[in-house]
C-alpha cells in the first residue's frame, strides 16, 4: 500500500469546519447508548476553550423514521428546519451534529434546496404555519467528529496517554468505520472524501496509533434502519458486521473506531451475539474487539476516567486496551452509581470475556 | 446458544475464491464449447422449459462456470431437452451435451 | 406516463434518482442488500425506466423494495449518476401511500416501525428511548444492557446525562412546546397523514389475514410483523 | 510566401500527415513536446487485432518523414494567424512560420488515480493497460509488486470511459480489443494463469477484432464477466479484492488478484486542450474538439488552413487514426493547390 497515493486523496477533500461557536445537536441512538460519548464531547470542547451551545427545546431530525420510511421527507426537511430556526433564534451559525444519519440528512437536504429552490420556499411555509419560526441556513455545517479531528492537535497538546504499546512501544492497530451516511453520497463533504475518508484515520494517526485497512472497510455495520429495527430482519444486520470481523481479524486490530451513532453499538453488540450464536469471538482469547466512538478515545488520550466515558456500558470490555495502553481504571467502580453505590452487575456472557 | 428470534443471514454473493469449479471443469472436459458462450441469452429466450417454470438456462451455466452450483440440481430437472438454445446459439455453443454432461456430473460429483 | 410512474416524478427523490441506466450492476456489486437478499438495485432500476405500469405495481407490492437498508452506497458508485437508494425512498413512500405496502411481507412490517418510533418522535422528541430498548425485544443488546435497563437513573445520572429531567443535556425531557411543534409539523407535512393510512392499510389487512390487532405493541398481527419470516427471502436467482 | 505546413503533434497521426506532405514537396515542420516521435504508439509493446509490433508501424513512418523539419522537446506557447499565414510560438524553440496547420495534438491517457474505489496509486497490485505495455516491451516478464508470477489476473475495462463520475461519458473504443489482447498475452505468458475480463459492452467493433475476442474464449480459455467493477480493496498478502456484479447471474461477486489491470480510457491531451484555446476551436461536451462538420468535413477546423487530425476529435485505433491524419494532409494540398479559394 502506497499512503502517498492516500495522502493526494486527503488533499483533494479537506473540508471547511468552524473553529468555534457551534450550535450542537444530539443523537437519537447515542443518547442511549453512548451517553458519556457526548458528554466527553462537550468537556473537551470547553477544554479547548470552544463554545458550544445546546439548545434543551432542540429534537430529532426523525432521520431514522426517514430512513425506515414512516416520515415523509417534507416531514424531515421541516423538522430539519426547525432545528436551523433554533440556531438562528441562538444567535448562531456553526451547526455541529453528533448524528452521522443527521449529518447526512441535513447535507441531502440542504443539496435538495440548492437544486430545488421551490422546496426550500415550501418548508420555510410549512414551518411557519407550524411553529411560526424562521430560519437562516447554516453558514457551517460539520459533524462532531470533523470538529474533533480539526482539535486533534490541541487534544493531543492536552493528552496524558498516546495510542502505543506500553510494553512493546508499538503503536496500537487500530480500524476506523465510518458512517455510511457521512460522505457517501456526497464525498466533498467528508474529511477525506468517501473512499479514504479521513476524519478518524487523522486521529489515530495523531495520536500514535496505525490505522489498518482491511478489504470490507466500507462495508455497512448493517443497522439498515428497518433492518435492524424488526426482528425478523435483524439477521442481515448482523450478517453484515460479520462480514467485517471476519475481514479485520487475520490484521490482529486493538481496537474498532467509529463515527456513527449506530455502528459501535452494532459492532460492541453483535460480538456477543455472534458468540452466543456460534461461539465466535474476535480478539485476543475471547476478549473481542474494543469498539469506541471518537469521543471516547479522546477521553482516553486526555485522560480522564474509563468509568466517566461511559466504557462500563459497552458489551465488549475495553479494559484489555486500557492495559496496553497502561490506562488506570478501578474495577471495583466499574457499575457503581454517581455516589458509589453498588447497583448490581451485569451478567457475564457465556464466551466473551467479562471483567 | 442463544435463541434471538433469528439465524445470521447466508451471503448470497458469489466468491471466485470460493467457488466450486468441479462441476465446470468436468463439463469442460467433455465439451468445451461452453467456453465460447457471449452471454446473449438466446438460449434463454428460446426455452421451452423456460417458458413453462422459472428455469433460466443462461443463467444456470453461467452460475456453473462462476463455481457456484447451488440450484443446478434442481433447475436442471426442468430442461425437456428439446435441443431449441443448441439451434438458436450464434456462437454454436453444444447446450445439449452440456447438459447431459452437467446431469453426468451430479452423478459423479453428487 | 402512466399515473403511478407520474406520482413517482411529483417525489423530487425520484427526478434525483433516475437518470438512464446501462445495467453495469455497480450498486448491486456493493450493495449489502444484494449480498443477503433476493435483491439488486441494479433491476429495480432497469424496471422503473421502462415507465411499465404493471410492473410498477408489481414493485410497489412486492417485498423487493423493503430489502434496502439505505446505506446509499449505491449512490457513491453509479457511473450515470442515478441513486437506486433515493428511488427506494420515493417507491417506499409511494407504497405505502397507495396501501400497497401491506401486499407483502417486509411492507406490512411498517405499522411496527409506527408504533415504535414513530410514536416514540411524538412522545420523546427522539427516535428511540431506552426506557423503550426492551431486553424481550432486543435480546441481541445483551446482559450488559439487560442491567443498564433495570438501573437507568444511576446509570445515566452517572454518565452524566440529564435522563427526564429540564434543561440541555442527554435524553433530557423535551419541553411539551417543543413536542406540540413537532406534532403541528407532522399534520401539516404528511407525517400524520402517512401514520394514518399505515394505521388504516394494516388494520383492514389484519382483518383479511385474520389476525388480532389491537391499538398495543402486544397483539397477533403486531407479533407476527415483527418476528416472522414465511418465506426465504434470500432465494430465487 | 512558399506553400508549406506546420504540423503540430508528433504522433503517429502528425508523423502519418508529415510523411504525406514531404512526399507531396511541401515544406513541413513537425512539432513535438516530448523528446521523440510516435506518442502512445511508440510506448505500446504489440498492437491489435494481429499482435504486430507497434514499433514496426512507428518505422514505417519515420522512414516516410522525408525531409520534414522536425522540432522536438518544445511546446507550443502560442499561434499568430496572420490571414494568409501561421505563426507558431515554441518554449524551446525559435518561432516558425508556415501558411497551413495541421493539428494533431492526439490523446491522453485517463489519470485512472480519478477512480478512488479502484485503488490505483494506492494499492501496489493495481496498474493500467499503458504499464503492461511497459512492462512487455522493456522487461518482457509480468510481475506483481512483489516480484511473483501473478496465478490470477483481472482485467478491468471502462476505466474513465462511459462514467459521469468523472466526467466521461464517451466509450474510448480502443479499451475493449485491448484488453482480450492483452489477455491473451498474458495467457501466452502465464499458461497456468487464470484471466478474468469484466466488462459491460465488448464493443468488437472492427475488423478480426470479434475474432479475436473468439479466440481468447476459445483457444485461451479467458473468462468473460459481465460486470463494472465496483471497487477495489488489498489484502494482507498484497493480492487485490475486487467487487462486482455478475449481471448475467444477478449476483455480487467478489475475488482476489494478485494482478489487476485497468483499462484507462482515453481523454483530450493537455495539448489539446491548450492549442483549441489558442485558436479559439469548439470542444464538445466531452472536450475533444469538434470539426466544421463530423460527416462531410471531419478533417476541417472551420478556420481556413488550419486541418484536423484525429484523436484530438475523439478516441480511435491505429489503422483510422493513420487514415484520418492522410486525409487531413490530403486536404491540407488540395487547399494550398487551389490557391486557397475554398473555405477550407
Amino acid at each position: 500500500m502506497k499512503i502517498e497515493g492516500k495522502r493526494r486523496i486527503w488533499d483533494d477533500y479537506q473540508k471547511e469546519i468552524a473553529g468555534d461557536n457551534y450550535f450542537y445537536v444530539r443523537s437519537c441512538v447515542r443518547q442511549n447508548f453512548f451517553p458519556g460519548a457526548e458528554k466527553t464531547f462537550l468537556r473537551y470542547m470547553a477544554e479547548l476553550g470552544k463554545n458550544v451551545f445546546e439548545n434543551p427545546s432542540h429534537t430529532t431530525c426523525t432521520g431514522i423514521g426517514y430512513h425506515s420510511d414512516i416520515v415523509p421527507f417534507k416531514t424531515a426537511m421541516t423538522m430539519v428546519a426547525r432545528q436551523f430556526a433554533l440556531m438562528t433564534e441562538a444567535g448562531y451559525e456553526n451547526f455541529v451534529t453528533s448524528c452521522i444519519t443527521s449529518f447526512g440528512l441535513y447535507t441531502e437536504i440542504l443539496d435538495t434546496w440548492s437544486h430545488f429552490p421551490e422546496q426550500e420556499e415550501q418548508t420555510r411555509e410549512h414551518l411557519k404555519k407550524a411553529t411560526g419560526r424562521e430560519f437562516v441556513k447554516p453558514k457551517n455545517l460539520a459533524h462532531a467528529s470533523d470538529v474533533t479531528y480539526k482539535f486533534r492537535k490541541d487534544i493531543t497538546h492536552r493528552g496524558k496517554y498516546r495510542l502505543v504499546n506500553k510494553d512493546t512501544g508499538l503503536p496500537l492497530k487500530v480500524v476506523e468505520h465510518i458512517g455510511c451516511h457521512y460522505s457517501r453520497m456526497f464525498p466533498s463533504k467528508g474529511v477525506g472524501g468517501a473512499e479514504y475518508p479521513y476524519v478518524l484515520v487523522g486521529m489515530v494517526e495523531e495520536w500514535g496509533g496505525e490505522v489498518i485497512d482491511y478489504p470490507e472497510r466500507r462495508h455497512c455495520c448493517g443497522f439498515g434502519f428497518r433492518q435492524y429495527l424488526i426482528q425478523a430482519n435483524r439477521g442481515y444486520s448482523i450478517a453484515a458486521s460479520k462480514k467485517k470481523f471476519e475481514s479485520m481479524k487475520s490484521y490482529k486490530p486493538d481496537m474498532i473506531l467509529t463515527n456513527c451513532p449506530g455502528c459501535p453499538m452494532f459492532l460492541d453488540r453483535w460480538q456477543y451475539a455472534i458468540s452466543e450464536m456460534e461461539g465466535i469471538t474476535y480478539g485476543d482469547a475471547g476478549q473481542g474487539i474494543p469498539v469506541m466512538t471518537y469521543e471516547e478515545l479522546a477521553g482516553l488520550i486526555l485522560g480522564y476516567d474509563p468509568w466517566d466515558l461511559g466504557f462500563q456500558v459497552h458489551q465488549v470490555p475495553v479494559e484489555p486496551l486500557l492495559d496496553k495502553i497502561g490506562i488506570p481504571y478501578d474495577p471495583e467502580k466499574k457499575f457503581l452509581d454517581i455516589n458509589g453505590n453498588a447497583m448490581g452487575k451485569p451478567k457475564s456472557p457465556s464466551y466473551l470475556k467479562f471483567y | 446458544m442463544i435463541d434471538f428470534g433469528y439465524t445470521i443471514s447466508n451471503d448470497r454473493q458469489t466468491d471466485l475464491d470460493r467457488g466450486d469449479m468441479r462441476y465446470f471443469e468436468f463439463v469442460r472436459a467433455i465439451d468445451p464449447s461452453l467456453d465460447i458462450c457471449i452471454g446473449c441469452g438466446s438460449c434463454t429466450a428460446t426455452c421451452k422449459a423456460g417458458n413453462f417454470t422459472s428455469f433460466n438456462i443462461r443463467r444456470l451455466h453461467t452460475a456453473i462456470r462462476r463455481g457456484d452450483p447451488g440450484s443446478l440440481k434442481s433447475e436442471i430437472k426442468k430442461c425437456m431437452f428439446c435441443g431449441k438454445c443448441q439451434l438458436a446459439c450464434p456462437r454454436g455453443v453444444n447446450l445439449r451435451n452440456v447438459i447431459l454432461s452437467l446431469n453426468r456430473a451430479i452423478e459423479r460429483l453428487g | 406516463m402512466g399515473a403511478l410512474f407520474e406520482k413517482l416524478c411529483e417525489d423530487i427523490r425520484f427526478v434525483e434518482g433516475l437518470k438512464a441506466c446501462m445495467n453495469c450492476g455497480t450498486c448491486t456489486a456493493i450493495c449489502p442488500a444484494a449480498e443477503f437478499y433476493n435483491y439488486q438495485p441494479r433491476m429495480l432500476v432497469d424496471i422503473l425506466q421502462t415507465h411499465d405500469e404493471e410492473k410498477i405495481e408489481a414493485l410497489l407490492k412486492s417485498d423487493t423494495i423493503w430489502y434496502c437498508g439505505e446505506c446509499m452506497s449505491c449512490v457513491t458508485r453509479c457511473p450515470r449518476n442515478n441513486a437506486p437508494g433515493l428511488l427506494i425512498t420515493a417507491l417506499r413512500s409511494l407504497s405505502q401511500e397507495m396501501g400497497y405496502f401491506v401486499e407483502s411481507e417486509k411492507g406490512r412490517q411498517q405499522l411496527a416501525i409506527k408504533r415504535t418510533v414513530g410514536h416514540w418522535i411524538l412522545e420523546y422528541g427522539y427516535c428511540l428511548h431506552p426506557s423503550q430498548i426492551t431486553p424481550g425485544n432486543h435480546p441481541e443488546q445483551g446482559p450488559v444492557w439487560d442491567w443498564e435497563f433495570h438501573h437507568l437513573e444511576g446509570v445515566m445520572e452517572r454518565l452524566g446525562a440529564n435522563y427526564k429531567k429540564a434543561g440541555p443535556g442527554v435524553l433530557r425531557a423535551i419541553p411539551k412546546a417543543a413536542l406540540d411543534e413537532i406534532k403541528k409539523i407532522f399534520d401539516e407535512t404528511g407525517a400524520t397523514d402517512r401514520f394514518e393510512k399505515i394505521e388504516a392499510f394494516s388494520k383492514k389487512k389484519a382483518a383479511e389475514m385474520g389476525m388480532k390487532l389491537d391499538d398495543g405493541l402486544e397483539n397477533e398481527y403486531i407479533t407476527h410483523i415483527y418476528k416472522a419470516n414465511t418465506k426465504d427471502h434470500s432465494a430465487g436467482q | 510566401m512558399e506553400d508549406s505546413v506546420i504540423v503540430i503533434g508528433g504522433g503517429i497521426s502528425g508523423m502519418t500527415a508529415a510523411g504525406i506532405l514531404a512526399g507531396n514537396g511541401l515544406k513541413v515542420t513537425l512539432i513535438e513536446r516530448n523528446n521523440k516521435l510516435g506518442g502512445h504508439v511508440a510506448d505500446w509493446f504489440r498492437l491489435f487485432p494481429d499482435r504486430r509490433k507497434a514499433s514496426e508501424v512507428i518505422d514505417f513512418l519515420n522512414a516516410s518523414l522525408g525531409n520534414t523539419e522536425i522540432i522536438c522537446g518544445s511546446s507550443v506557447t502560442g499561434i499568430i494567424n496572420h490571414e494568409n499565414s501561421f505563426t507558431v510560438l515554441m518554449d524551446n524553440a525559435e518561432p516558425v512560420t508556415a501558411t497551413a496547420l495541421i493539428l494533431a495534438t492526439g490523446f491522453d491517457i485517463f489519470n485512472a488515480g480519478k477512480k478512488e474505489e479502484y485503488g490505483y496509486g494506492i494499492y501496489n497490485n493495481v496498474i493500467t493497460s499503458a504499464e503492461l505495455e511497459v512492462m512487455f516491451s522493456t522487461t518482457g516478464s509480468v510481475l506483481t509488486a512483489e516480484g511473483r508470477p501473478p496465478s490470477r489476473i483481472g482485467i478491468i475495462h471502462c476505466v474513465g470511459s462511459r462514467d459521469e463520475k468523472v466526467g466521461n461519458l464517451y466509450c474510448s473504443r480502443v479499451c475493449c480489443v485491448t484488453g482480450v489482447k492483452q489477455a491473451i498475452e498474458l495467457k501466452e505468458m502465464y499458461p497456468s494463469s487464470q484471466i478474468y475480463c469484466f466488462y459491460m459492452d465488448l464493443r468488437m467493433f472492427d475488423r478480426h477484432f470479434e475474432e479475436l475476442y473468439y479466440e481468447a474464449q476459445q483457444k485461451w480459455g479467458i473468462n468473460f464477466i459481465r460486470g463494472r467493477l465496483s471497487e477495489c480493496a488489498e489484502n494482507a498478502d498484497g493480492s487485490i479484492v475486487i467487487k462486482t456484479e455478475d449481471t448475467l447471474t444477478g449476483k455480487p461477486l467478489k475475488m482476489s488478484v494478485d494482478l489487476l489491470i485497468l483499462l484507462a480510457g482515453i481523454v483530450p491531451s493537455e495539448g489539446t486542450k491548450q492549442i483549441a484555446g489558442m485558436l479559439g476551436l469548439k470542444t464538445g461536451d466531452d472536450g475533444f474538439i469538434n470539426s466544421a462538420d463530423g460527416h462531410t468535413r471531419d478533417n476541417s477546423s472551420g478556420i481556413p488552413g488550419v486541418f484536423l487530425a484525429v484523436t484530438l476529435k475523439g478516441p480511435s485505433s491505429v489503422s483510422p487514426v493513420i487514415a484520418d491524419a492522410r486525409a487531413a494532409a490530403i486536404q491540407a494540398i488540395t487547399w494550398l493547390r487551389s490557391k486557397k479559394n475554398m473555405n477550407d
